[in-house]
């Protein structure tokens, strides 16, 4: 419960707040804080400069353009994604964020908090990864955009570099989507998740069986190929006290499927 | 934990038992050294800062090699401390020549870890020693590139 | 804006403002049970799990040690100090008491303060409804059943 | 006899012939819904230190050096404690066991040595919890780390390190118990069912408020105030006083609200002593915390138990004849409360069958984890959940109905009260009855169409049953068992109920409730006496060993406060009111008591009811306004009654002897469907009937009913702490170690039969523990479900679903199961 000393900073627009994050190696941004405090509070991992996100509501906020393409500000907390009625155009994003942890995280945690943590147990890089969905990065030298297969680098790694900031998540017209997971309990921890999506090809992640989203493209979706394309990705998930690797292959499997079904039934 | 793996340098096994062999090369091998200390041939001292993107992970790690069979095999205890964690890893790497050509290295490690970071759950720390491993493997890559060109 | 080990904060908690220097460091929680002395809200866990320190910071349900005090400066903030008018109860507390829906009491704090987030957002929830509004508070003694029951009776 | 789950406020109060028997909501309420509680935590004192323990990284090594200079150096740290420290200024605890267990060192902090990851080490303490924290982490320790031991199994092998060299060797205690003829039993038996291997898991209650303390030291008395959330202070200051080498009256404990107990909090007498002793050495109260990760990893794990050669003598009808078996119990490091569980079990050793020959093998060994202690249902549920275990494989390998071998060998009503083969006396109950009202409940006689029903969805269904006792008001001579050496037997508890000068009714007791409601119930049994309202009596809160009533077991603990303290309250309200009446019949001018009555808060003649002395004339008569009354008028308005259980002490040669007074009954039925692609599954139907004898405050037994069903279904899904080989704990807080919340609770129906006990004033009986009734009948239902899709029998207490789906794809994963003859 007792963070290490942290100097902390409140930043009103992006220009500070990446000045901030550039001046320091040991800074760290601070979103919705429902991951990061509790590696503080164990003291797993300890910035040495926190700033935070929260005064830079041009982060926050959510638009549907004429296209379809819908724009999430790094800072929109699940609670407003759930909320929106702009959201809506994707309803997988509301549906899943309704399955994220509970009211309280819901309100805080943010959808950019969820991706830049990539913790392998969090539901939206999977899901992100599903929907194609494009990541732009502010930095000193400007903004940039990188696809989630160059986005997730790791667990806790992301292409969002030393003294850069993830400002948007663009997610590309579509409703074809599905979402399944295995969690301990009724929407406890994640032990293996998948999310689909068909729109125009099949394009599933599946998520907590290795260190990033793992990204199947299988020819079609039916259960068959679906399966086969898990089989084939040769994953080593981890084993834990949960499951054990074969057990999260198995789910993957299973899991995948019912989240193709899920979007083809959304057809 | 245990890791390991096979890797096929495109250089003599001299040249990579060199570099596997030298401290200074070794530093420049492993994640977010931030300085680097040499006792003896044996016994050497890492202060790194391993990066986790919650904030870096310091450790104070000392490595003693145990075992050397020049220029075959050698096999290192190593032994981190850090706040957050505490981290011991034998580990034990084997050369031979290639089929085809170039160096045929076996390693292998066995990684435990406790304290705050190890209570983390197997799914992340998992992925993170392989997320490790795979840095220092290119890292190495790059050093015996650059003995041999150098 | 230059990045500070240490603050001046000023919070308003049920109708009273403090103002207080507090560390960067200090979580809301602890800011609000041992700087002010408010110790009706409670720790029941470390990672953020247990809800036993939720309050209502501007409107919003939070778990006060996924915070830090100096995030809440300027906030507005309801605890479960600021429930009951005086000494009467009001109709919550008066069905957790009826319905006996408290054993310990350790986390029924807490869980006053999301069954009041969410009677306030809807007076009238579902029984799924308030089992979803209430997924971030554990409580060990009643197994829940109990206070489902009083969460509906003061929604009626 | 059923009742549903809904309590209608109407029914409350008012009118009502008795307060006993009657919803009355809870006083201790009005304070916790407004956040008025006191809890450990909530109490500050002027001056005072907060101490941070540094625990081991390591399950087992020896420590070669500490170096705290760098610690004490860091701003606002007054000072730190290490184990050699406290070495020097105490003798180890006091040992249960006898030998090899009693050999066992145990201190306040590690002593040379580390044997579990968490252990405490050093204390600090400082100005501020973070500089505390701050400064543990300057702490130097040097470890020599050696081989750890998480698995029991393998605790005596040749080769393994030894975790007490003290006591030579990882086995802590060894006894045989063996009642009735056993190899007549299985020369008679039709059949033997023999099973390999059951597991009973490591969890506990997890008690939602952590350990804490606030100690004291009053220099010039040489006496330490001890506020803390221990529940079983007379356990405490009997474990600490020796050690500290004072008396036990210079330990007072004090306790107001308690978050949670559930026998998790019964072992904190380490970290009291840590306090102590920084408290006297830097001058200054001393405040300790412990956060949940410190809590899994270093306290109170309830007992991991295994099974092993299991014998059943069985009858083809199904009547059972006996078994035997070896159990072997996981104490971790240290025994603290242990080897106690070696005996406890016995106090339901034939679960509630009528078996007569019984043998079981208790060993206990130490390992590298952290030190077990009494969880709810406290050792007998590992073995009931055994017994239970042996029910369910009997009827699946006999292909016999679960149902009917359970009824064909239930102890009968008209058995009762019944002796078991051990000498324990069960006093009352209808088990069968209690069964078809929890299968009513959950719509049993429709089984086969809803599992056809949920097949048609790609469901499995299973019905399970788990029948228990829960045994209460302990005769601690069971502890001679143990160790022949105790000077322990019988039981007491206290009360005290005095008039004040105004007339107030205040009632203290010895107890340390943590939300069972004992200032309500108490009140609703001095109210009948007094015939006044329960709002007229004051029941103090929490516990005080020097101002309120304490007797030598007081505490809250194993079931036992609607008999030993509720018949406490009784004695003493009783005394009470024949003092009333003696002191109206002298002021009435030597009116005698037959003529008088209580009434309306005083006291009247029957045959002049003008002639009334209010309650608070006769607290002001005594206390204040004395004169004159008769010399030998015997009378202080103060009474203190200490209530005894009939116990006699048990015969340790034979372990036979009644164990405990009362047993309450659960049976608990509960309905499953498995998706068996993932192993994934959901109760879909519950119900718990519950039989405690007579009830004071229906919805507070309700509410125990539902709170241990709900903590027994964690523990069946998903709770356990679980080590890895080098003794690391993987599941050390709420992210890996999934306690129920809100959306994981089933629906459930409460049912009750009140078969009130001829051994207790009031016909209560102890409750609240439940015997992990959902942990038997969740294993039980899962088994069921697998019945026809792969057979698999339940091997382990806790089936998540990865569990669940390896024995549908490997069915020999679960338990190895062999019939002979």
């Amino acid at each position: 419960m007792l963070l290490r000393e942290v100097a902390y900073a409140s930043p009103s627009s992006l220009a500070e707040a990446l000045e901030l994050l550039a001046a320091d190696d040991g800074a760290r941004a601070l979103a919705g804080g429902q991951t990061l405090i509790n590696v503080m509070k164990a003291r797993a991992g300890s910035p040495d400069t926190l700033v935070d996100l929260n005064g830079l509501d041009g982060l926050k906020g959510i638009e549907l353009g004429a296209d379809g393409t819908l724009e999430i500000g790094a800072m929109t907390t699940y609670t407003e994604i759930m909320a929106s009625s702009e959201a809506r155009a994707r309803p997988i994003l509301g549906e899943v964020c309704a399955q994220i942890a509970d009211v309280q995280v819901r309100n805080r945690g943010t959808i950019g908090g969820n991706v830049c943590t990539n913790d392998p147990t969090n539901h939206l890089p999977p899901l992100l990864a599903a929907l194609n969905a494009q990541f732009t990065i502010a930095g000193a030298s400007g903004e940039r955009t990188v696809s989630s297969d160059d986005f997730f680098l790791g667990v806790y790694l992301t292409a969002v570099g030393t003294g850069e900031l993830l400002t948007k998540v663009t997610i590309p017209a579509g409703r074809n989507d599905g979402f399944a997971a295995v969690t301990l309990g009724v929407e406890g921890t994640c032990i293996v998740s998948a999310a689909a999506s068909l729109n125009g090809s099949v394009r599933i992640a599946l998520g907590c069986v290795d260190a990033v989203p793992v990204v199947l493209t299988p020819p079609s979706d039916d259960a068959d190929a679906v399966k086969q394309a898990v089989r084939d990705a040769t994953m080593e998930p981890p084993s834990d006290v949960h499951a054990s690797s074969e057990y999260r292959r198995h789910l993957a499997e299973v899991l995948a499927v019912r989240a193709v079904d899920q979007a083809r039934g959304g057809a | 934990m245990n890791v390991s793996g096979e890797r096929t340098f495109a250089a003599p096994r001299d040249a990579v038992w060199k570099v596997l062999n030298d401290p200074a090369s070794m530093a420049k091998t492993m994640p977010g050294v931030e300085s680097f200390d040499v006792h003896d041939d044996l016994r050497w001292t890492a202060n790194v800062k391993i990066p986790l993107g919650l904030g870096g992970l310091k450790m104070k790690v000392d490595m003693e090699k145990v075992e050397e069979r020049a220029p075959e095999h050698a096999a290192l205890n190593i032994k981190g401390k850090g706040v957050g964690a505490m981290m011991s890893m034998k580990t034990s790497f084997d050369l031979s020549e290639a089929d085809g050509a170039g160096t045929l290295m076996k390693w292998a490690a066995d990684v435990k870890i406790a304290g705050p970071v190890g209570s983390m759950g197997q799914r992340v720390i998992q992925p993170i020693v392989n997320q490790q491993v795979s840095h220092v493997l290119a890292a190495l890559e790059r050093e015996v590139q650059n003995a041999v060109a150098g | 804006m230059s990045a500070t080990t240490e603050r001046s904060i000023t919070v308003t908690i049920n109708g009273t403002t403090y103002e207080r220097e507090v560390e960067a460091r200090k979580l809301l929680i602890h800011f609000v049970r041992d700087d002010l002395d408010l110790t009706g809200s409670h720790i029941g866990c470390d990672t953020g799990n247990c809800g036993a320190c939720s309050l209502i910071v501007d409107g919003t349900l939070v778990k006060s040690c996924m915070m830090l005090a100096v995030q809440a400066d300027g906030a507005t903030i309801e605890s479960v100090e600021g429930l009951a008018d005086g000494d009467e109860l009001n109709k919550l507390q008066a069905a957790f008491r009826e319905h006996h829906a408290l054993q310990c009491g350790y986390c029924t704090p807490g869980m006053l303060m999301s069954a009041t987030a969410l009677l306030r957002a809807n007076p009238h929830p579902s029984d799924d409804e308030i089992k979803k509004s209430l997924q971030g508070n554990i409580c060990r003694c009643t197994g829940y059943w109990n206070i489902f029951e009083a969460v509906k009776a003061a929604s009626e | 006899m059923t009742s549903s789950t809904t309590i209608t406020p109407e029914q409350v109060i008012e009118a009502q012939e008795t307060w006993k028997g009657q919803n009355v909501p809870r006083k201790e309420d009005r304070r916790l819904v407004q956040g008025q509680g006191v809890f450990v935590d909530d109490v500050k004192r002027h001056g005072m230190g907060y101490l941070h323990f540094v625990r081991s990284p390591y399950a087992h090594a020896h420590i070669t050096s500490i170096d705290v200079s760098a610690a004490e150096q860091h701003p606002g740290v007054y000072g730190t404690l290490t184990g050699e420290e406290v070495a020097a200024l105490t003798d180890p605890f006091f040992q249960i066991a006898s030998v090899p267990g009693a050999n066992v060192k145990d201190y306040a902090l590690a002593v040379g040595k580390v044997r579990y990851v968490g252990e405490a080490i050093v204390a600090v303490v400082a100005e501020t919890r973070e500089a505390a924290r701050d400064a543990s982490e300057l702490v130097e320790i040097e470890y020599e780390p050696l081989d750890a031991i998480t698995d029991a199994r393998h605790a005596q092998d040749d080769g393994v390190p030894t975790i007490h060299e003290d006591a030579g060797g990882n086995l802590m205690w060894h006894g045989v118990y063996e009642w009735g003829d056993l190899d007549a039993a299985f020369a008679e038996a039709d059949k033997v069912v023999k099973i390999d291997e059951l597991h009973f898991h490591r969890f506990n209650s997890t008690p939602l408020e952590c350990d804490g303390a606030l100690v004291e030291f009053n220099r010039g008395m040489g006496q330490w105030t001890i506020t803390t959330n221990n529940q079983f202070p007379g356990f405490a200051v009997i474990m600490m006083g020796p050690a500290m080498k004072v008396g036990l009256d210079k330990l007072r404990f004090v306790t107001q609200d308690i978050g949670g107990g559930f026998g998790n909090k019964i072992t904190s007498h380490p970290q009291l002593v840590a306090c102590c002793l920084l408290a006297r050495k830097l001058n200054r109260p001393i405040q300790w915390t412990e956060w949940r990760t410190d809590f899994h990893l270093s306290m109170s794990h309830g007992n991991e138990r295994w099974f092993h050669e299991t014998e059943v003598a069985v009858n083809n009808d199904g009547t059972l004849l006996g078994f035997r078996t070896k159990a072997l119990d996981d104490a971790g490091a240290y025994l603290r409360y242990e080897p106690l569980g070696g005996v406890i079990w016995a106090q339901v050793t034939p679960g509630m069958y009528k078996w007569k020959n019984i043998r079981v093998d208790f060993t206990q060994v130490a390992t590298n984890k952290a030190p077990v202690s009494p969880n709810r249902g406290y050792s007998r549920m590992q073995h009931l959940w055994f017994t239970e275990r042996i029910i369910d494989i009997v009827a699946h390998e006999l292909e016999l109905d679960p149902v009917e071998i359970r009824k064909r060998n239930y102890v009968r009503v008209e058995d009762m009260p019944y002796t078991t083969p051990n000498g324990c006396v069960y006093d009352s109950g209808d088990y069968a009855q209690m069964l078809d009202i929890a299968l009513g409940l959950v719509d049993y006689q429709n089984v086969a169409k809803r599992r056809s029903e949920a097949e048609s969805r790609g469901k499995l269904l299973g019905v399970g049953i788990g029948s228990t006792l829960d045994s209460g008001t302990n005769n601690f001579g069971q502890s001679r068992m143990i160790n022949p050496e105790l000077q322990f037997s019988g039981n007491n508890e206290v009360a005290t109920v005095k008039l004040d000068i105004f007339g107030e009714i205040v009632v203290t007791l010895g107890t340390t409730p943590q939300g069972q409601g004992h200032e309500t119930t108490a009140a609703q049994v001095v109210a009948d006496i007094l015939k006044c309202s329960v709002d007229d009596v004051f029941v103090r809160a929490g516990h005080d060993s020097y101002w309120n009533s304490h007797a030598g077991f007081s505490g809250t603990y194993a079931s036992q406060f609607a008999v030993t303290g509720l018949s406490a309250v009784k004695g003493a309200t009783e005394m009470l009111r024949e003092e009333i009446f003696k002191l109206a019949g002298a002021v009435f001018g030597g009116v005698p008591a037959e003529a008088l009555e209580l009434a309306d808060g005083g006291i009247r003649i029957k045959e002049s009811p003008e002639a009334f002395l209010p309650f608070m004339a006769c607290g002001a008569i005594i206390n204040a306004n004395n004169a004159g009354l008769p010399e030998d008028l015997g009378v202080t308005l103060n009474c203190r009654y200490v209530y005894r259980p009939p116990f006699d002490v048990p015969d340790v040669e034979k372990k036979y002897g009644n164990l405990t007074l009362t047993y309450a009954t659960q049976i608990h039925a509960a309905v499953i469907e498995i998706d068996p692609e993932t192993g994934h599954y959901d109760i879909v139907d519950y119900a718990a009937v519950d039989d405690c004898g007579k009830r004071i405050n229906p919805q507070i037994v309700e509410g125990q009913v539902m709170g241990a069903t709900a903590q027994a279904l964690g523990a069946a899904t998903h709770e356990q702490f679980v080590y890895d080989e080098d003794g690391n704990l993987l599941t050390p807080n709420f992210y890996d170690y999934h306690v129920p919340h809100a959306l994981d609770m089933p629906p459930l129906q409460t049912g009750f039969v009140e078969t009130p006990s001829p051994f207790t004033p009031l016909g209560t009986k102890g409750m609240g523990e439940g015997g992990g009734a959902g942990i038997h009948a969740v294993c039980s239902a899962v088994q069921d479900a697998l019945r026809n899709h792969g057979g698999a029998l339940v091997y382990d207490s806790c089936n998540p679903y990865h569990r669940v789906w390896e024995m549908l794809n490997d069915p020999s994963t679960g338990a190895r199961v062999e019939v002979t003859r």
